[in-house]
């Protein structure tokens, strides 16, 4: 029997209460916050935003409390992402470090390192960039040619990462690159690299199509990190990024990006919408809706420490889809010349949107190593 | 899919019973009476009862799971109608017959009548689309008397069969009732139990059937994919079908859980919304996945011979019974168009 | 410059005449048959009407008339083609003949075949069958099995053809087989067999999952064509077949197969159509112009001696697309439980047509198959 | 897409022109007056101009070919509108003066008012969205005088500017119109030239620049396939990517046609069906191809550094310019309702 096993999410009626308090938070944190700059989603960056964020136990919130963790469950860890990017909150300073680098460093850091870094990211004080994209390794990640040569007391880092989200605020960056003598997948390693203090790092601002900063280059050139910043096993980076990705695939990021298009559409249209519209508008709700559910299957597997790897996949190939569609209809439902100077809410989100749509299907891995990911889970490859 | 124990017990059972002959008989419009009675006696028809009246005193979300069992199978009987119209019994507290039965009125904006007569009742109107009515024992029947919603069991002979039938030649017959009823054959429905509550019902359950169908292609697509050689490897081999069926699992995914979401919905009270999701959720991937399905499968696919359509027919008619993807995306966006921007969210993940 | 290639169609005004007398012819023609059997398409099987096309010289119409043609333009044909789809003629008894087998005779036919067979075809008396897939030969057509043998006299064949439309009511086929050593592509040739006159050949009915009539196993068993009937040169099969392929998918049937859904919805629908309906329309509409344009597009290729097998492998991407997608949307427009049986015209046609639907983008090549084919007009294989 | 003789002259001059500086400037709002001299210096812009009136006396159809081209270069200047501009004047009778030109109204909905003042003219109203207003060193106005659509020749000072842009930051200015006009710089329209015409002129010209931008990223799309390597291979020989390419190959290949049918109706006086089909065939392409696009170019594509961007920006604003595709469906689906089902098919093929 071919199946994609989906088990339905558990119960927690406790993330319920703990919904309420996080949105009478947000509604006063992000009063001041315009339709345009919530549509930045989670590329949105306040630190100060984190750091409340923080204060409230709402990142590392389902880590040991010996390390600024809450020891809450992944779901009510969910309910947290979610409520934080239906309401457009800006949550780039802690998002990548809670989602990915600090589930990182409990699973292979040393104590050291975990007691060092855990508790600032708790606190929404330490912001992570991933180097793991090249310039000639994309989807291909076994491509990557930056090398770590061990020196004494440490290693001499050369080579250039690309696409690195943050890095230019970054506090650290997850360094993955070559140690080793073998081809592909082998002789691979991971580095934990202190941005503030490395020497030898140069980074570059590559601009978006919108003219925004998010990405940049970051150039190693004889940067020297010491012994202490190796994370996990020397020669086991490939098998701890594939679990990595895991992680960066599972949240709801990837089918809530065009949310806030559907509210401000919601608000043009008013109470009551053409058949056409309101059709439009109960398909997407229900595309929504049933995603949340995979998706609370998906934060069911992490709390019972199983690999959601393929299950990300299919909640990220269908979610990515929604996400494009939705400012692609919307433009339709409601005539519009978009720009992103309009002060119309609307345009302004949809504008906002509808150029970034394009690159929910590249980032966190493309459509095709998605369905790559399926297929191989169907046991076609 | 995770399986339940009735799920994996209905699957042993239905697996051993669904046959392609069985398929084709049922086609040319023979009653599958001997499945029939094993699906009875194994007591599934009255998964939906009480255990006060006679059924397994089960949990109804996980009874109904048993229809996306019966859909991966393409069970050729009136399993869905039996269940339904045995809910309708115990909650208007009527005696449950053995046997096939149906319900009455699925199409929208039909109504039956229920007049007092004679110290009993008098049933008559018409109810097109009535699944498997030409083989049903009994239906179990709604009608407004005076403003209060009915429940009336009608025993075959007491209306006239116009058979009729969906693209998978499934019966959908028209019944014509014109019928003198007993007393205690009619009593009130259990509260909050309409036409609308029936309908809700009737969309649940062809969500799970369809989503078990859909989970039956994946299957079916896959195997063939590694089986059938082309261009000297299997097809599954080549990226553009290793696409197609990967595109195929995450819409029957998304449809098992829109599904599951309904039948939890039937069990607190039958909350209309996320049974709405999984009717449009389902019915949306059902034309996705046949689609994707006799791509993948090619030319053999599309042969009576291969049972590939079995599943592919039930979808494209099973998708439009009970309200289309457009009658209840029309439903839930009113809705929420009511509810306002600022409660867009709130309502969705409360839904 | 990577592009693919698409003249503007020639002009052709005689052919705006000729359409009216087509439509004349008809409307007359076809008074009795219902929607649902107008909905076959060209699957519909009507000997006397092929006769009567034939009479009024719309079969063969761009062949010499030393031949029984008529000598008229591609584009006129294509005129009788896209009237005669539109108005679901009957028209399965000519189609293929008229499409691929005529002008395959005439390409590389012997003179004697020429004569013999070409005036039957064009008076509408000859129907055709493609002997082209087997079991294990789809898509990958080089992957055939029949196998001729040459004897005295000719050839014995042996071997299983699938998928055969019409040949069951055929008078001939032209069969695509081995005859020679090599592997793949190489010794194959085409035969022209007379299915009323050759022994050892069995016609067993393969029905679809409509339960309907339309494909056959034919099965040689030492059946014996004489010499006369190899059709071109020996080994050249592979050459030929693909151009015949060619004239397989130019036609307007690669788009029009679902336009009687659009016209019964239409008729539903109603003068004053819903904001939702009258967008649908427009939009299939739009569509339909389009592929029409391009398909003249083809058709003025034709008409200049040149390969039309890319644009047509377009034209059928695009079309199998809209033909798909017009009975998903129109389901959607009109409510509707579909059923063959239904004595509502909609119903009945949209019932045939969406059973028909998946095997549009099968039938004369598969997606996957026309893609590649573009693919290698991109350049990229 | 085969090439016109003056396609491949604007080819020539196009490819010259413009670079990704010149695409950044324009974006920072410095207007290209280099590169425009170049394409006045052609003659480009007076291409809809007849021969009597100092144009070229080309077909109209064959002249709108030139935005196809400039679609493709994402040339950032005002030719589109000029050639609009050259149209409106010279059917007025009316001087065409050198130097960029735009046009008014272009948003539906608006209207322009034109009173007699001190024998002269009195011009007032708003216009939004005008393309390139900024830089327009006289804009041709469209107004109603007592029921006859007047033309009016206004020069820069004559209006107030709000600068705005579009996706692709190409100017779209509100302008605000308060200005006393002598006796002839205002004009009746041509016959049937009125703010429909304009419109649908407009929506056959950026369907135009549409399927040529399309055509300049199937261009880009595969040249990176061929040269992008991953796993060992350049991307193009993925099964996946050949897919991409092929659909997009195919919607720029039905765009490019569906354009060209558009400017051959403008030439046929402006038959608004076809430029309907054009607008809405071209509209729904642009999205998707961009989208395709970008897919096949992953991270890089997505950079402001490399220029596809120029391209899909572009695209997905001119799409939305003189009409979106709902809005050009709606025309054409309630005008095919009307007919009837019966004429149906009568109608695609007479349109």
């Amino acid at each position: 029997m071919v199946d994609l096993p989906f088990a339905p999410p558990p119960s927690c009626p406790e993330a319920e209460d703990l919904r309420l308090e996080v949105r009478a938070f947000l509604s006063e944190a992000l009063a001041d916050r315009t339709p345009a700059q919530r549509a930045e989603s989670w590329q949105g960056h306040d630190p100060a935003f984190s750091r409340k964020v923080g204060a409230k136990g709402w990142i590392g919130m389902t880590w040991p409390k010996e390390y600024g963790g809450h020891e809450r469950s992944a779901l009510e860890r969910y309910v947290v992402l979610e409520e934080m990017l239906a309401a457009g909150a800006p949550v780039s300073h802690h998002w990548i470090a809670d989602r990915q680098s600090g589930p990182l460093l409990l699973r292979v850091g040393t104590e050291e390192q975990r007691q060092e870094i855990l508790p600032k990211i708790a606190r929404g004080e330490a912001m992570f960039c991933i180097g793991m994209s090249e310039p000639d390794s994309g989807s291909d990640l076994s491509a990557a040619r930056t090398r770590a040569e061990p020196v004494q007391g440490g290693f001499v880092v050369n080579g250039t990462k690309l696409w690195t989200s943050g890095a230019h605020q970054a506090d650290y960056m997850i360094l993955f690159c070559r140690t080793g003598k073998g081809q592909r997948h082998e002789g691979t390693s991971q580095f934990l690299v202190d941005l503030q203090t490395t020497q030898g790092i140069s980074i570059r601002p590559v601009r978006a199509l919108t003219g925004e900063h998010h990405f940049n280059e970051v150039v190693f050139t004889d940067a020297f990190v010491p012994e202490g910043s190796l994370l996990g096993k020397l020669g086991d980076g490939w098998n701890q990024v594939t679990s990595e990705l895991a992680y960066e695939r599972s949240g709801p990021e990837r089918f809530l990006s065009s949310f806030l298009v559907m509210t401000e559409m919601l608000r043009v249209i008013g109470p009551e919408p053409s058949e056409r519209a309101a059709i439009a508008i109960g398909r997407f709700s229900a595309h929504i809706h049933t995603l949340r559910r995979m998706s609370r299957s998906v934060a069911g597997m992490l709390q019972a420490g199983e690999n959601p790897g393929l299950q990300a996949a299919l909640v990220k190939e269908l979610g990515n889809t929604l996400e494009q569609e939705i400012p692609e209809i919307a433009r339709l439902l409601v005539d519009c010349e978009p720009s992103l100077e309009s002060d119309d809410a609307f345009a302004a989100t949809l504008s906002l949107i509808s150029l970034h749509a394009p690159s929910f299907s590249l980032r966190g891995g493309t459509r095709e190593i998605m369905r790559g990911m399926i297929a191989r889970g169907l046991g076609l490859r | 899919m995770s399986e339940s124990l009735i799920e994996a017990t209905a699957a042993r059972l239905f697996g051993n019973l669904v046959s392609s002959r069985l398929l084709a008989a049922s086609e040319q419009g023979v009653f599958a009476a001997e499945a029939w009675r094993a699906v009875e006696e194994a007591g599934l028809p009255r998964a939906l009862v009480p255990e006060e009246a006679g059924g397994f005193g089960m949990a109804m979300a996980e009874a109904l799971t048993i229809l996306r069992v019966a859909g991966k199978h393409a069970l050729p009987l009136p399993l869905a109608e039996t269940m339904a119209a045995g809910w309708l019994l115990a909650g208007a507290g009527l005696a449950i017959p053995d046997g096939p039965m149906s319900v009455a009125p699925v199409t929208r904006g039909e109504a039956l009548v229920l007049a007092r007569r004679d110290g009993g009742w008098h049933l008559s109107g018409r109810a097109t689309r009535v699944a498997f009515g030409r083989d049903a024992g009994s239906v179990a029947v709604l009608a407004v008397h005076q403003g209060v919603p009915m429940v009336a069991l009608v025993p075959a002979g007491g209306f006239a069969v116009t058979p009729g039938t969906n693209l998978a030649r499934e019966p959908r017959d028209t019944l014509v009732f014109d019928a003198a009823l007993a007393a205690d054959a009619v009593a009130p429905a259990a509260s909050g139990v309409d036409a609308a509550a029936l309908r809700a019902l009737g969309a649940a359950m062809r969500s799970l059937q369809m989503a078990g169908a859909m989970a039956g292609l994946l299957d079916m697509a896959t195997r063939y994919a590694l089986d059938r050689t082309q261009f000297g490897k299997p097809i599954g081999k080549f990226q553009a079908i290793q696409h197609n069926l990967a595109i195929l699992g995450a819409h029957q995914a998304a449809a098992g859980a829109a599904a599951l979401g309904g039948a939890e919905a039937v069990g607190e009270g039958l909350r209309v919304l996320p049974i709405a999701v999984a009717k449009i959720r389902t019915g949306e991937a059902a034309g996705l996945c046949a689609g994707l399905a006799h791509q993948v499968h090619g030319a053999i696919g599309f042969t009576y011979e291969h049972g590939l359509h079995y599943l592919t027919k039930r979808l494209m008619s099973w998708r439009n019974e009970f309200g289309n993807e457009a009658e209840w995306s029309l439903l839930l966006g009113r809705h929420l168009a009511a509810a306002g921007a600022d409660r867009l969210w709130s309502e969705i993940t409360s839904a």
